[in-house]
């Protein structure tokens, strides 16, 4: 934690912008992690204009080998994709997915905030147990609100940890989205005519959308 | 019948035992009808839902000449199938409420055209570069030891798993039945196994129930639940016969005569 | 993903000497340890001149928050020294928490005003005093309403503070029995007619979700 002392307002001058910039680099060195803004600004010094450093940083890096990438809210140094094949060293053997646990993953980026039901309707399939858990243990999605519909279910979002891992800036970036939003492969369509049962959920979805709405 | 329509009819017919043999390999029957809808080669959009239910049935009925088990989703999906099928064929009828036929077809075309998108879009998801794999995160994260400080933390994962492990532990138990409402398989066919000697004449089932478990209610309904299982068991090794002479009448059971015991 | 064979020599030209950098950049940046020239060579293409290729990285970064500095043998970016308060925060050491007190948490969330008494009926051991301290220290419980029994015991409920720990917007939100073994993070089956364990929730039916029903 930063001491209070380190940043009494107008005990030191605010650092110029170069200097800012070094700071913010430093930390984001430092961190495997991505670090937000909000924690940027509590590390800085009092009165750093913590976006615009980031805006010259990511500048800076620009075609290196090393870039600035944001992730959700917050913000990382990873290596340039097109340099992959030199780091096989370090490179880590992921578990391969299942087909079930890769459509579901997709379900849930490009539908969520999105129950259980919602996603065995898309699939057609019950979804198998392990599946869900799978995903959880990767930190790839988590739980999300519950839905306000009878039975109140619980509804499933994706986590920063995906956006990281898939290089992603936010849910908005998912390749695609915006066509598939448009071809109306996105909404909530029931079976016409279809009563809902209790404890499944309907097409008044609060927040269905909102996520992904500017 | 033309020669090319039969043979046509001899490669479709391969082609659905094929699928059948590979049952196992389809993720449920909108996965099996997404792969059948390929064989129109038309757009998703266009495709014809009539023609599809045809194939699909065709597939089920096909399945049955071979005396696979199909599961009860992919029979669910072929009555429903069915249905739809009578209602395109048949010319609306204006006194009928609910959905038309169209709108029906219309509904599960997007449901495949849906599950295709979301197929489509899983392999563009993990098609991206990927961190550890293409892209990397900083493989010496610095942490100067100056002041340290301790921090516990837990995950949510963490937390239902622990209160999961807590509220289920007598449930790893292999049937220790110590609940008291349930009478277990395995007491009742001990219990039967060591009374069924006894019944030279025809005994009522409920004669058989333990004391403790006769009144009427949750104990009696378990206790005469397992208990019939049992005589079941015991049918079957040829230790007892069953009788009833009328639905709803009394069960009754007694030893199997001659059997050497 | 390229192989041994992508480095014959003379079948790719050699890179330009910025691409050169860049490789030496990305490499070092993701390594776990600091990294010799000779190894360097090996992992770029043939042809390479890593030491020039060092001098120039050396030069970019001179100034900057992390530098390229030499580590035994080998190579490595560091954070610039002076910049070394900034990663004062980094220095949080974080531990698991023990069983005892996850298991103590997860009661005193799903079951929430819940006793002492209660909490060790449903671990079936006796609670000690560092599990309760060290899950308040962390400001994850605070002590509830005493309930109006003999003996007027004292409550433990969760505080704000778990709520944003774990990103959940109320208890509520935390999944049921039911939720989880649907979702396969639960391997047993519940037994039919399975009644709820001693000194649990007076309700006929232990739903998870009533228990946080106004």
């Amino acid at each position: 934690m930063n001491d209070e002392t380190d940043k009494g307002p107008g005990l030191f001058p605010v650092p110029p912008m170069g200097e800012q910039e070094r700071m913010i680099e430093a930390v984001l060195f430092a961190s495997a992690e991505p670090v937000t803004s909000a924690e940027l600004a509590k590390r800085l010094p009092e009165g750093c204009d913590v976006a615009e450093a980031l805006v010259h940083l990511r500048n800076r890096y620009a075609g290196r080998g090393v870039h600035l990438v944001r992730v959700g809210d917050g913000w990382a140094m990873r290596t340039a994709a097109d340099l992959g094949w030199l780091m096989r060293t370090e490179q880590v053997e992921t578990r391969r997915l299942s087909r079930a646990a890769i459509e579901t993953l997709a379900i849930i980026a490009y539908h969520q905030p999105v129950t259980r039901a919602e996603i065995e309707e898309i699939r057609g399939v019950t979804l198998s147990r392990g599946t869900i858990d799978q995903l959880m243990e990767l930190d790839w999605i988590r739980f999300g609100r519950r839905r306000m519909t009878p039975g109140r279910p619980l509804t499933f979002v994706v986590t920063d940890g995906f956006l990281d891992h898939f290089g992603l800036e936010t849910p908005r970036d998912l390749p695609g989205l915006k066509e598939l939003r448009e071809a109306g492969l996105l909404d909530s369509r029931g079976m016409p005519g279809a009563q809902s049962l209790p404890g499944e959920d309907e097409d008044e979805d609060p927040g269905q959308t909102e996520l992904f709405e500017d | 019948m033309e020669a090319g329509a039969e043979q046509g009819d001899i490669a479709a017919r391969l082609e659905d035992e094929a699928l059948i043999v590979d049952v196992d390999g389809y993720e449920g029957p909108l996965d099996l009808l997404l792969t059948l809808s390929r064989r129109q080669k038309v757009d998703l959009r266009r495709i014809s839902v009539l023609q599809l239910a045809e194939q699909y049935l065709t597939f089920v009925e096909a399945a049955r000449a071979l005396r696979i088990e199909l599961a009860a989703d992919y029979l669910v999906m072929a009555a429903w199938l069915a249905f739809l099928k009578s209602r395109l064929l048949l010319p609306p009828d204006p006194t009928e409420e609910g959905p038309s036929a169209e709108d029906l077809a219309a509904h599960l075309a997007f449901q495949l055209e849906r599950l295709e998108a979301m197929r489509e879009a899983a392999g563009r998801l993990m098609g991206r570069d990927r961190l550890g794999r293409d892209f990397f995160a900083r493989g010496a994260p610095e942490t100067q030891a100056i002041e340290k400080r301790t921090q516990h933390t837990a995950t949510l994962l963490e937390l239902i798993q622990a209160y999961a492990r807590l509220r289920t532990k007598d449930e790893f138990r292999p049937y220790a039945f110590d609940r008291t409402d349930i009478y277990p398989l395995e007491t009742a066919l001990e219990r039967l196994r060591g009374m069924i000697g006894e019944a030279v004449q025809w005994s009522d089932l409920a004669g058989f129930l333990p004391p403790g478990w006769r009144a009427a209610g949750t104990r009696r309904r378990s206790a005469l639940a397992s208990t019939f299982a049992a005589s079941l068991e015991l049918a079957k090794q040829g230790r007892l016969d069953i009788q009833q002479t009328e639905t709803f009448a009394p069960i009754r059971l007694r030893h199997r005569q001659g059997e050497v015991r």
